[in-house]
């Protein structure tokens, strides 16, 4: 049955960084914390791991005026469209729900980390103890019985909504209007559009890992659209070539033995 | 066994040959497995995909003592293409494929055997490489682990071929073969259709072992 | 429970494979079905509910408890969406406050006792410690007890036992600790409203 | 809070001033975005420090720490000169009109009256003159020379632009940026608000500092108005009941007063408590005060408590007149071995209290330590903490396990005073149970070896009132409640002469508002602002959900319960002229209606002023009625002046040659150092909180989610200086004050920038206060090892913001 697509709007103009976002997705999905240092950043874990699936990214910029600014970007999984993790992934364990989000099956998970280098955001993440790969699924239990993801409900200054694709979108571009400047929407204009958008208060290149134009990597496209149906007609061809080979040709069998002897008997 | 038998292959070949092979049939297997998902069922039966990458990645080391033993062995009789007979050979297709009057005369590997090795020898070792990356991505940049997915399937697609056209030959295709690699006795009459400038060379050295008769010029030969 | 990994794999795990190698054939169907049914949003929807409000800052969000029925342990913790302040959503510590009920193995459960030049903790029964405690606190304000000041006032004061805490327990807590606290004649008494 | 956090929507202009409302009341920072997307409210922040508050607010203007007087000194002076204030609303609701005693004068940083030998002022100058009757005088065109307003303008015209930037390091610029904005609500239809938390009270200055900014707010008419007041955002869940119940040396619950040694009857006492006013329009609410009193000590004593023994007033320990007992001096006396026993419930001082070595020391010397706690913390275990030998120390020490706020039923009130009945889910671990009920077993020990053995001074604690467990013996919180809010002791018929009405109650009903209290001893009520929030018939009003918001203001008035009698805003008449129209139509809070208030539960349901007959002034708990614009009421002046913290760069105050504030009080024991403008602790340091610890971390730090985002010490550093210093981001360093030293990890960032101060550049460094040595090893000690023993002198809130140090490399 298919669903409502669903679209995750982060504001990064209206968050405050307080973090709810990133407990509260532990807390639903009962990840633990585990032992960092501090590195110099607030920003803690210091990147996505395979038990934080959403992490608050701070950036200290100053602009042109030599006035800092203070970035925040909610990471975590784009939920593209046109998903490379997908697309690469050998057991099905990650697929594309009836909401067009990513899902991610952790029991079929093999733990390739396939996905890890196809995906062009670098969201997949693996744990070594439990040899899977692991990322959000947008709360795929809570979605599914009508609740938000554990971020949304979590976030105290709507800087995170959920809500049907195209009003999502619109609503996006009706902020990115009124905030005006370098304000810019971020994530429906590539891989075929993801199931979490941005609006950024600033140009994408001034957040940190942030990919300015995010695609499905020419690698992946090349196996996956190409090489993968190519091997099948080679596949093919050699089995055929061999049969008519057989029945056209026929088998190179020895001539006859008393020949042999002759020369054997040199 | 039948007396005149001759002795085409020892143990340790054959031995070499059969790892080779089963590890290699075992990773074709098992990579289909993971590469098509209308072939996971394979992971299914071994309980599944995630066992089957287990068996993938741990047949390949053995696959890799294989084929570091095979190319060893191997690589100075067939890894080596000698001119101009190979080329007359080729220019023939080994009469293969249309008919030929006179094939010329090969030694213990035509040039299609050859080219198999080569080709084992080459894109087994780009499977080696491409595979071990892929086995631990993490310490690898990313652009270099991307292309280490279609490589490997590249070197799988070529592999797959061959070894196709490797089965064909060396069972239906030309009847006679396969007992070199089992029994590693082969029939004179087959040598002499298959390998004629190999048995001349035998019988030139002494080195041939025929069922049945003194084995003295075994111990010459080396 | 304990908030590790296990305990979010333990149902997946069964289904997840290792490198024991089964029989062919194997349907996962049915355990896939049964994982499903016992996802923690089904396990929630079966569980009691009951409402409570955070306990770090004060601005006091709403929250909501979900009890497993037949552990009587709670399960989930998450805004109360009814609540007119936060409207269900929570900060970090409040999403986190869960980590304050017993699944944190931090938690205290035993009264601990440390005896004079000991180095270190002794576990005790209640009993004892609230008896101990009450004979050590009179026999200390019998000694300390000022009844007039220096100046001959009638003071009736307990110049010798100091009382802090605590701004993080309930109305009816603090007003049983303040009283308390006077009819002992306590007068070092403080808490973290200063702090 | 005069308002509360859902208020914060109707605002137009928000001051963050002293707060780091994002960080630590993110759910309070939902409301104040609100405000900038429904009404465009402008979103102020000023603060030493770039945090995610100021990345949210429309501008950031960073100040030097201490000096937030001098800032708001300067608003004054540019809403005066500019005309900017609010006359009719000053006129009627402030005592600018008001004529100062002639014996009052200001010089040189000094107030008349001070004693320099007891760094204490005598306030028998500051006063107001009043006519023959009683009334006090009044020049309404506000030009006598010494009314308020007029010496109001005198005061503050001091704290030029020119000055102010000096001492604050705020450029001029930025100083009118911020003065324009905020004064542009002193219209009728706009409202400003302020919201300030630690970062204010945490001075020397702090309660002057609220003072100053309660002036500005009477002067631009924001007081008393929807989206308007002074706002607390308090830091702990239940700070303001814990406040409200009085676990303070120097109140009773409900903000009565502790009696002191010169008061030694009840009639003294209630005589010197009970202010008096001649003005028939001043409803000097507080004339009730011996009626809550008594019923107080009925709630305590009950039957015990008589009119011959005057209701146990004589069994209340008296304080000294005069002194202090606020933690700063238990540790000091801790210190002197004076203390021999300590109960430490919720609470980590050997973390949070200033000068955290000598409170470790201080500890040392106690015969026996009570803890009341769900985690272990620094001060339970100070015995084996760093450099201490535990074979020395003799302290036997209780750690009893406590129930978490989940684990029992009972009430918690916020900062915007609405106290909200929660529930318990399910059973504490192990032996653990809540405090309340840790309370009540271990008095009932104490009453029972004093009943067996006797003692001194027993009466109060045989005559204690103590039965609040359930019929299995364990803590019924609804009994405390019910306790707290009072009963009718006799049967009582209560007459309303206006209204013409007798309502009957029973012996045993519940008191449903404090209006009802009795001075005969026919009542109790554990805590008088909490009469009512029970009705007669014993609803509680506390676990209220209903959703209604009638104003639209999100006032929810029928969601739990907030004190005093449920209203919302406090002083909210204010927020009406004289007539009872509301000032601003859009945002009616309150309106006269006919011949009654419509709206939020009004402060009295007298008609508004204008009816000279019959109508009160609004701030009916104010002596005079009226918004205090000159406030005799703080120990360091009627006019709050700026002063230099303790320890700062600055070896001369610039703006008088007094350079700390002259009342707070030295401490003096051999580890209270303090190093002032000293070339060995150049920079100005200030200390708080994260969003992902809490106080001490003492809770915080044991739970892996948090923790994994904040798991250590670390030290904020500007650009600048870390460039000097040859600091690298993430390196360890050693932060470093007269007092005592921590290691920490260095965080060079922009957001932290030198000030031109006095001509010379001050450099400020900054690190929270949220670790401990016990856990996480390795997250580094205490903070609070750096910071100095001194407070409010009103207050006694150590000085934890504004403080120097020295960092180096390790």
């Amino acid at each position: 049955m298919k669903k409502m697509e669903l679209v995750k709007l982060i504001d990064t103009t209206r968050c405050t960084a307080c973090r709810g976002c990133q407990v509260a997705c532990k807390q639903w999905n009962e990840l633990p914390g585990l032992k960092t240092k501090n590195w110099g950043s607030y920003q803690n874990p210091p990147d996505l791991q395979w038990n934080t699936w959403t992490l608050i990214r701070f950036n200290e910029v100053a602009d042109k005026d030599n006035r800092v600014k203070w970035l925040f970007r909610k990471d975590g999984c784009m939920h593209c469209t046109d998903a490379a993790c997908v697309k690469v992934c050998p057991s099905g364990a990650l697929y594309h729900t009836e909401y067009g989000t990513v899902g991610i099956h952790h029991e079929r998970c093999i733990g390739c980390k396939e996905c890890m280098a196809a995906c062009p955001f670098e969201i997949p993440k693996y744990d070594r103890d439990t040899d899977k790969v692991y990322k959000c699924d947008l709360c795929y239990s809570r979605i599914k019985d009508d609740q938000q993801p554990a971020c949304v409900k979590s976030c105290p200054t709507g800087a995170l909504s959920i809500g049907a694709k195209d009003a999502m979108i619109k609503k996006a571009y009706d902020r990115v209007k009124k905030l005006g400047g370098d304000a810019n929407v971020y994530g429906d204009q590539f891989v075929d559009g993801t199931h979490v958008i941005y609006v950024l208060q600033e140009k994408p290149e001034m957040y940190d890992h942030l990919p300015k134009h995010p695609r499905v990597p020419f690698s992946v496209v090349a196996w996956k659209d190409f090489l993968k149906p190519i091997s099948l007609l080679a596949a093919g061809g050699v089995l055929a070539g061999s049969f008519l080979h057989y029945i056209i040709h026929g088998p190179k069998t020895p001539d006859d033995i008393q020949e042999n002897k002759t020369q054997g008997g040199e | 066994m039948k007396k005149g038998m001759i002795q085409a292959t020892d143990a340790f070949e054959r031995i070499t040959h059969w790892l080779l092979a089963i590890s290699c049939l075992v990773l074709c297997i098992t990579g289909l497995g993971m590469m098509f998902h209308s072939f996971n069922f394979v992971g299914t039966m071994m309980g599944g995909l995630k066992s089957l990458k287990y068996v993938h990645n741990f047949t390949a080391l053995i696959f890799i003592v294989a084929l570091y033993m095979a190319v060893r062995m191997w690589w100075k009789e067939a890894g080596v293409f000698v001119l101009p007979e190979d080329l007359d050979w080729i220019k023939a297709a080994g009469g293969y494929l249309w008919h030929v009057d006179k094939v010329p005369e090969v030694g213990k590997y035509n040039p299609g055997q050859k080219a198999f090795f080569l080709v084992v020898a080459l894109c087994g070792s780009l499977m080696v490489v491409t595979g071990l990356i892929m086995w631990a991505p993490l310490i690898f940049p990313v652009w270099l682990v991307r292309w280490m997915y279609p490589l490997h399937a590249l070197g799988f697609v070529a592999i797959f071929s061959f070894f196709f056209v490797h089965l064909y030959l060396g069972t239906i295709g030309s009847p006679g073969s396969a007992p070199a690699m089992f029994s590693g006795w082969v029939t004179r009459a087959w040598l002499l259709k298959q390998h004629p400038k190999w048995l001349k060379e035998m019988e030139e050295h002494g080195t041939l072992v025929v069922y049945g008769e003194e084995k003295e010029s075994i111990e010459h030969g080396h | 429970m304990e908030i590790t990994r296990r305990g979010f794999l333990s149902l997946s795990g069964v289904i997840g494979s290792g490198l024991v190698l089964s029989p062919l054939g194997i349907d996962l169907k049915p355990m896939m079905a049964y994982a499903e049914e016992l996802n923690k949003m089904n396990r929630i929807k079966a569980a009691k509910q009951s409402t409570t409000v955070c306990s770090y800052c004060s601005v006091g969000c709403g929250l909501i408890c979900s009890v497993d029925k037949l552990t009587g342990k709670i399960i989930n913790m998450e805004g109360d969406p009814d609540h007119p302040i936060n409207e269900g959503s929570l900060c970090a510590k409040g999403a986190g406050l869960f980590d304050t009920t017993e699944a944190n193995k931090h938690r205290l459960k035993k009264v601990l006792y440390r005896a004079p030049m000991s180095d270190k903790w002794e576990e005790k029964e209640m009993d004892w410690a609230l008896k101990r405690i009450a004979r050590l606190v009179k026999d200390t304000r019998d000694k300390g007890f000022v009844t007039k000041n220096a100046k001959g006032e009638l003071v009736n004061r307990c110049e010798n036992i100091g009382h802090l805490g605590s701004s993080n327990v309930d109305n009816e807590e603090c007003w049983l600790m303040s009283v308390k606290a006077r009819a002992l004649g306590l007068i070092y008494i403080d808490h973290q409203a200063r702090v | 809070m005069t308002n509360h956090y859902i208020d914060l929507k109707n605002s137009d202009c928000i001051l963050i001033m002293g707060s780091n409302a994002a960080e630590h009341h993110p759910i309070a920072f939902k409301w104040i975005l609100r405000a900038k997307e429904q009404n465009g409210a402008t979103l102020i922040h000023v603060d030493p420090r770039y945090t995610r508050t100021s990345a949210r607010c429309d501008f950031h203007v960073p100040l030097r720490s201490g000096t937030d007087i001098a800032f708001l000194g300067g608003m004054i002076n540019y809403i005066i000169a500019n005309n900017k204030w609010f006359k009719d609303y000053v006129l009627n609701y402030t005592n600018a009109s008001f004529i100062v005693g002639q014996d009052y004068f200001f010089k040189d940083g000094l107030f008349s009256g001070y004693d320099a030998k007891t760094r204490k002022y005598d306030k028998a100058t500051w006063v107001l003159e009043k006519e023959g009757n009683g009334i006090p005088k009044r020049d309404m065109s506000l030009q006598n020379p010494r009314c308020v307003f007029q010496m109001l303008k005198e005061h503050y015209s001091r704290y030029t632009l020119e000055k102010v930037s000096s001492i604050t390091g705020v450029s001029k610029e930025d100083l009118v940026k911020v003065y324009a904005a905020y004064s542009a609500t002193g219209v009728p239809d706009k409202a400003g608000t302020e919201c300030y938390a630690l970062g204010w009270t945490h001075h020397t200055t702090g309660s002057q500092i609220i003072r100053t900014m309660s002036i500005i707010q009477l002067l631009l008419g924001n007081m008393g108005i929807a989206g308007g007041g002074v706002n607390a955002l308090r830091g702990e869940p239940n700070v303001q009941g814990s406040t409200d119940h009085a676990i303070l040396y120097n109140i009773l619950p409900g903000y009565l007063k502790m009696p002191t040694g010169s008061l030694d009857t009840l009639e003294k006492y209630l005589h010197k408590c009970t202010p008096e006013s001649k003005d028939p329009q001043s409803a000097n609410y507080y004339q009730n005060y011996p009626k809550f009193f008594v019923s107080f000590l009925m709630s305590m004593f009950h039957d015990k408590a008589t009119k011959e023994n005057e209701f146990g007033y004589s069994w209340l320990p008296k304080m000294d007149d005069g002194a202090a007992y606020s933690l700063m001096h238990l540790f000091d006396k801790m210190y002197e071995g004076k203390i021999k026993g300590l109960f430490a419930v919720g609470t980590d001082p050997a973390v949070s209290s200033p000068n955290a070595g000598k409170v470790r020391k201080a500890l040392e010397k106690l015969d026996w330590m009570v803890g009341e706690n769900i985690f272990n913390n620094e001060t339970y275990a100070f015995w084996k903490g760093p450099g201490v030998d535990p074979q020395k120390v003799k302290t036997e020490v209780f750690l009893l396990p406590a129930s978490a706020s989940m684990e029992k039923e009972g009430s918690q009130s916020n900062s915007g005073r609405w106290v909200q009945w929660k529930y318990k889910a399910a059973e504490a671990p192990g032996d653990a149970i809540p405090v309340g009920e840790l309370t009540i077993k271990i008095m009932a020990e104490i009453k029972a070896l004093y009943a067996k053995e006797g003692g001194v001074c027993p009466e109060p604690i045989l005559n204690l009132k103590w039965d609040y467990t359930d019929y299995k013996g364990r803590f019924d919180s609804l009994k405390v409640a019910k306790q707290i809010n009072g009963y009718f002791l006799e049967d009582t018929v209560i007459e309303d002469k206006d209204k013409k009405t007798k309502t009957e109650f029973k012996k045993g009903q519940l008191v449903p508002t404090f209006g009802n209290l009795q001075l005969d001893g026919s009542t109790s009520s554990g805590n008088w602002v909490m009469a009512g929030s029970f009705t007669a018939e014993g609803e509680n009003k506390m676990a209220k959900r209903g959703k209604e918001d009638s104003t639209g203001l999100g006032l929810y008035p029928n969601w739990s319960y907030a004190w005093p009698v449920n209203r919302r805003i406090i002083y909210n008449r204010a927020s009406c002229d004289v007539n009872g129209n509301p000032y601003n139509p859009k945002r009616k809070l309150l309106a006269w209606v006919g011949d009654k208030w419509v709206g939020d539960v009004p402060d009295g349901p007298w008609p508004p002023q204008a009816n000279k007959e019959k109508g009160k002034y609004p701030f009916i708990m104010k002596q005079d009625g009226l918004g205090a614009l000159f406030g005799p009421g703080m120990v360091e002046g009627p006019f709050p002046e700026h002063y230099e913290p303790l320890e700062g760069p600055l070896a001369q105050n610039p703006m008088s040659s007094q350079r700390i504030n002259p009342a707070i009080k030295i401490f003096n024991s051999e580890l209270d150092k303090v190093a002032n403008a000293d070339e060995k602790f150049p920079y100005v340091c200030t200390t708080y909180s994260c969003t992902e610890h809490w106080c001490s971390g003492a809770y915080t730090r044991w739970q892996m989610w948090l923790l994994e985002m904040q798991p250590e010490l670390y030290v904020e550093i500007g650009e600048v200086l870390a460039k000097e210093r040859g600091i690298k981001n993430a390196e360890k360093v050693k932060v470093s004050s007269v007092r005592g030293e921590v290691e920490c990890v260095a965080m060079v960032t922009k957001r932290f920038r030198p000030f031109t101060v006095e001509g010379k550049t001050v450099h400020q460094v900054g690190l929270p206060f949220n670790y401990g040595w016990l856990f996480p090893e390795g997250g580094s000690d205490s903070t609070n090892l750096l910071t100095p023993t001194v407070g409010d002198a009103n207050t006694f809130c150590p000085e934890y913001k504004a403080f120097m140090v020295n960092v180096s490399k390790l």
